[in-house]
């Protein structure tokens, strides 16, 4: 079975092989296939449904453990000082998206929302405003700190639903940036 | 002299537990306190009496002194032991406990007051001929006058409150053009926070590093002080990790920094454990900053090269035994690290994380500490402090302590929230740290990327991540196939049965 | 010298984790082999390489010295750790490595021989001037020649295995009339377990207390020890607590055993690791009774109070590094304890535990070191020791420690399985072990009930038990009432959602 | 609520009261109702069914953590270096097992008395009749269930001293049999 990961900015092409001798896997690189690597790959807790759980994996002799947890698309891992948010992709999958054309990645309108419950301290930002990508719109004091409520993108500030000293619940819609 | 056989522990989280544990280990009572959210935590399950103090904000519980005073009589406790943060350094309530015929574990209400309020602490130091960082002695009040004193201490200015801590009210004043709003807006931040609005002016020093002494006094003037503590990974004021002893002090220097900690401490009479906070530059000068008048979240790293027990001394000092331990018996060995882990999103801003921890797997074996409040099941609310656990290690040098606390941390995973895990073994990974190469700068350069960082495998890991998500999704595959077909497929896996609960997943921040 | 940059590790369970870590600590790659019952073992997922050996028998797999160096090869390790059991102290197997061009992490295969057969031992460090047991100092073979040695040892006799070990070929003679049979079940044991029916004979020694010195020995001729152990609290000949330093031993004791066991050592040509057990009467009389040429379970109690690691020291003196510290500069510091924690039921005359670890709470804070190699859903199988976890405490004094030990204990949660400490709990709360009054019969007279325990609250604890469970049978009362009802009930506590699994509950030994 | 645990060879009668103020225990001493504990019990993890799980108990004031574990027939739980053994039985179950054995000892006349306070519902045999050992005498009601009342010995019904519809207190003598 051929599966094809996007993690970053990379795609990363993978056929899986169940052998008599055990699980193979090998890298697709542009249809060239080189190398092959045998994995041993085990559950130590798992749903298997979901996919969250810890698993070990031997490759090629390589032992690491990961801790994989399901995002709405794809999985995320921390390991070690990194954190890997990927999206698998069947052939099928990948091939579809691959002729349909690429979406921009920043268009349309972006809403940000409280990361958490808290009271808006200071609004830095009104309806109008150009907004570069990681500028302070806001700061939201929650668990005895500042917390800096940055731009995700740039774009103008079409909306912003609360002023200083509103109380917010996680999740509520602060500012609207149109890209 | 005043028996202690009952302590009343007016804490919560790690180093409510910590206390509870010290309890047991000398055989006295201990009674622990919690807020509607914390009934079922470490602390009030180990301890051998719990009671409730109120609703989950500490404003209606851990910082209510009327009612820990309350417990404290219907418990038949003795003594109080206030941890860290709430109320530790409140003198009113020190002097509530001893009027209340309690034993205060801590120095006196009058010593706290000396060294609690930063101007005061200043010069009481300074009476006793200790080093301070240049700036201003007075209250700083109006525009003129701090334009004045600024010019007499050079730029760059560090506008501090006078009654602060925790980095509020401190603001960089780099010239003269932001002198007005910024002694506008610490002066407010000062009078919200701690309802005083007085501040003073120091000068800001780069390039420094924050080098703390542990000093430990009794009630018969002796003072004696336990090495050196350095903390210059800081982010925000707040400290991230400590370690002990620092690469930048030799003994000789050692030597001289604890005499004018000893010092400092016994100019404010001051008994119990302390912290006397210095800054040192790369000279080897070093100057006065503050006193903590409280067992330090950081008190471990002493303890393990130290070998002395600071929470049992503050217990036998409390119930007026004298020091048992004199300046030429206290020896360093090896070398401690503590970091902070909290709940915090290193990739995204360290915005607080909250949610219930769904798994915890806990670093072990050799030279590792772990102090911590959560378990499985537990929350991390809005309400206190994200903080969740110390990681503390020893190790017979610096360069073992290092690649344990890597291995450690690497062993350390907390499912369900965020946490700074992996912002502490970026530090690890620094060139920097491992040469010792620190300042208070550090973590700011380091979030900057402007520090270069040993990173193996990287590539590697990626790929091994992608094999794991691929496998994952083919898992599942299998799973469903041979879930499909009426009997076990030929050739396939088995399917393990889960032995991992999807319940109380995070709920936290995205 | 051979440059040490890769170990296979030829052992599983905590002590294959305890060196997977040292090796972390100090930037040497380290690899895994795993038996089909350990594919996902705590050290097979943190080494850095793994290989399977075989089928879970460990015949089959951990004791197959061909798959060992086969694994070696393909990895390209470069050197061999053995930990403890298994191969630890099989001399064919240490000359199989040496020979495949690989190093040995212990001391020479002629060091192991010369020491590993108990009569040989004997010869070799009796020459050295090292006080034995009295007993026979060549084997027994007939029934005349045990009566006649036996005559002039002294009744009550030891049979022992020459070839033994763990208590197997082992018998203790009265009198005459129980000679010939326990001559003859001593050698037709130790002829099954150890392939040699060779036994010899001491003088049974009672009130006695076991302990042991530790050495380490480079390879230049350099031994030093770091004081004792006391290892008096056994059951069958196995240990179960260990301590360090010994009530019994003053500086003075300390120094004559100690230049006996480097003397025992020294006569071998030993280098590595070691250990010199003997005897110790009430007089302050020691006797030798045999070397252990590996790492002991019990070696984290030194490691705690010299604050010398030795797994690192075994690293370096293997890759041809002089022992870098001298016998001057090794100091105790503190006190030191050691569980061995074991899927054991106390309550039911020890027999082991079977079954699937379903929960843990690990103890931690100050001084507490826990090396274990189970996890939450980890099996404990037949096929390996019943010891599964080793729980360390430090504390600046004993009596410290054993409080310390009994908190720790009281936090060690494991579900699933029976395990023995409640027998630990126990001995921390017998008096005679809180005075130090110890000898190899301690366990004996406690499961008889000859011991007196400082129990508290024993009817407390049992009404508070009884409170529990009628709470435990009246909350399912109100869920079902709750359930009952389309809404939820009046006044009722709100059931908690489950986060406790059922799942994957104790099949074992009942 | 009143239960009866049996640990050990000993047996501790507790009442269990959800009042306004929080839970309440009262231990059951012959009929002399004494302390009164105010318990606050809460589960850390738990299985509400099996009851299995890790416990929280403030009994007045002192703290304990208890891990339960189902057995066959009760509970098992470790504490320090204790292990209990624990049955409850519910008041209905208690009197059941209570009154039973205790009667088979007499020979000669032996009187069937109410386990516990309830109503009659069915009176089964008069006086007169032939009846076996472990037949139905009558049905009780109380505590919301119907209990049958059963012959302890075989005999002769001598005596029926209630009729369906009597309310009887506990320990109310109900039918005479003559072995």
């Amino acid at each position: 079975m051929r599966y094809f990961v996007e993690v970053d900015d990379r795609e990363i092409g993978l056929e899986v092989l169940h052998t008599e001798a055990g699980t193979i896997i090998r890298p697709i690189d542009d249809g060239l296939e080189t190398a092959q690597i045998p994995v041993d790959f085990a559950a130590v807790h798992s749903n298997v449904e979901t996919g969250e759980g810890l698993y070990s994996i031997i490759a090629g002799g390589k032992s690491y453990q990961l801790y994989v947890e399901p995002l709405e698309h794809g999985f995320r891992m921390a390991v070690l000082r990194h954190r890997y948010d990927l999206n698998v992709l069947t052939e099928r999958e990948w091939r579809l998206k691959k002729v349909a054309p690429r979406q921009a990645l920043h268009s349309g309108a972006i809403t940000i929302n409280a990361p958490m419950p808290g009271l808006v301290k200071e609004v830095l930002v009104a309806a109008g405003d150009s907004v570069s990508s990681g500028q302070r719109l806001l700061v939201l004091e929650a668990m005895k700190m500042e917390n800096d409520i940055l731009a995700s993108a740039a774009g103008k500030v079409t909306q912003v639903t609360v002023q200083a000293g509103t109380v917010v619940d996680g999740g509520k819609a602060l500012v609207t940036i149109e890209a | 002299m005043p028996k202690i056989s009952k302590i009343l522990i007016a804490n919560r989280g790690e180093i409510a537990l910590r206390l509870v544990r010290a309890c047991a280990e000398v055989g006295i009572q201990s009674v622990a306190v919690f807020s509607e959210a914390d009934r079922t935590a470490l602390h009030v399950r180990a301890a051998d009496e719990a009671y409730p103090v109120g609703p989950s904000p500490s404003r209606e519980s851990y910082l209510r002194i009327d009612k820990l005073l309350d417990v404290a009589k219907k418990s038949g406790a003795d003594a109080v032991h206030p941890g860290y943060g709430f109320l530790a350094e409140n003198a009113d309530f020190a002097e509530a406990v001893i009027n209340a015929g309690l034993t205060w574990i801590g120095p006196s209400p009058h010593a706290m007051r000396l060294l609690g309020d930063k101007l005061s602490a200043r010069h009481t130091v300074q009476a006793a001929g200790v080093p301070t960082v240049p700036g201003s002695d007075v209250a700083v009040d109006n525009h003129q006058q701090a334009l004045d004193a600024a010019e007499k201490i050079g730029y760059p200015i560090l506008v501090k409150a006078s009654a602060g801590g925790g980095g509020k009210g401190m603001r960089v004043v780099q010239g003269r053009d932001e002198m007005e709003s910024a002694l506008r807006s610490a002066q407010s931040e000062a009078e919200s926070s701690f309802g005083s609005g007085v501040v003073y002016f120091e000068r800001y020093l780069e390039q420094v590093r924050h080098v703390e002494i542990q000093v430990l006094g009794d009630n018969y003037g002796n003072v004696i002080h336990l090495g050196e503590r350095e903390c210059s990974i800081q982010r925000r004021h707040q400290k991230l990790i400590e370690e002990s002893p620092s690469v930048a002090v030799d003994p000789a220097l050692r030597a001289r920094m604890g005499a004018v900690a000893v010092a400092a401490a016994k100019a404010a009479g001051y008994s119990s454990a302390g912290t006397v906070e210095f800054l040192l530059d790369t000279k080897g000068n070093f100057y006065f900053l503050e006193v903590n008048t409280r067992l330090q979240v950081e008190h471990p790293v002493t303890e393990l090269v130290t070998g002395v027990d600071l929470v049992l001394e503050q217990i036998r000092i409390a119930s007026g035994r004298p020091l048992r331990i004199k300046q030429n018996e206290v020896q360093l060995r090896g070398h401690a690290i503590e970091c902070r882990i909290a709940a915090e999103d290193p990739f995204n801003n360290f915005v607080p994380s909250l949610g219930t921890i769904a798994a915890i797997a806990e670093p072990g074996g050799p030279g590792v500490r772990l102090d911590t409040g959560i378990y499985r099941g537990s929350k991390v609310s809005i309400y206190y402090d994200p903080m969740i656990a110390k990681l503390i290690v020893w190790a017979p040098t610096r360069a073992h302590a290092i690649l344990r606390m890597r291995r450690a941390l690497e062993e350390f995973r907390i499912v369900g929230i965020q946490t700074n895990i992996p912002f502490h073994l970026g530090v690890t990974q620094s060139v920097d740290f491992q040469r010792g190469r620190l300042d208070t700068k550090f973590v700011e350069r380091m979030m900057e990327g402007r520090t270069r960082i040993d990173d193996q495998h990287t590539e590697e890991l990626e790929q091994v991540a992608s094999m794991v998500s691929a496998l994952v999704v083919d898992r599942k595959r299998l799973a469903g196939g041979a879930l499909g077909r009426a009997n076990g497929a030929n050739g396939q896996r088995p399917v393990e049965t889960s032995t991992w609960r999807a319940e109380g997943r995070r709920q936290g921040i995205r």
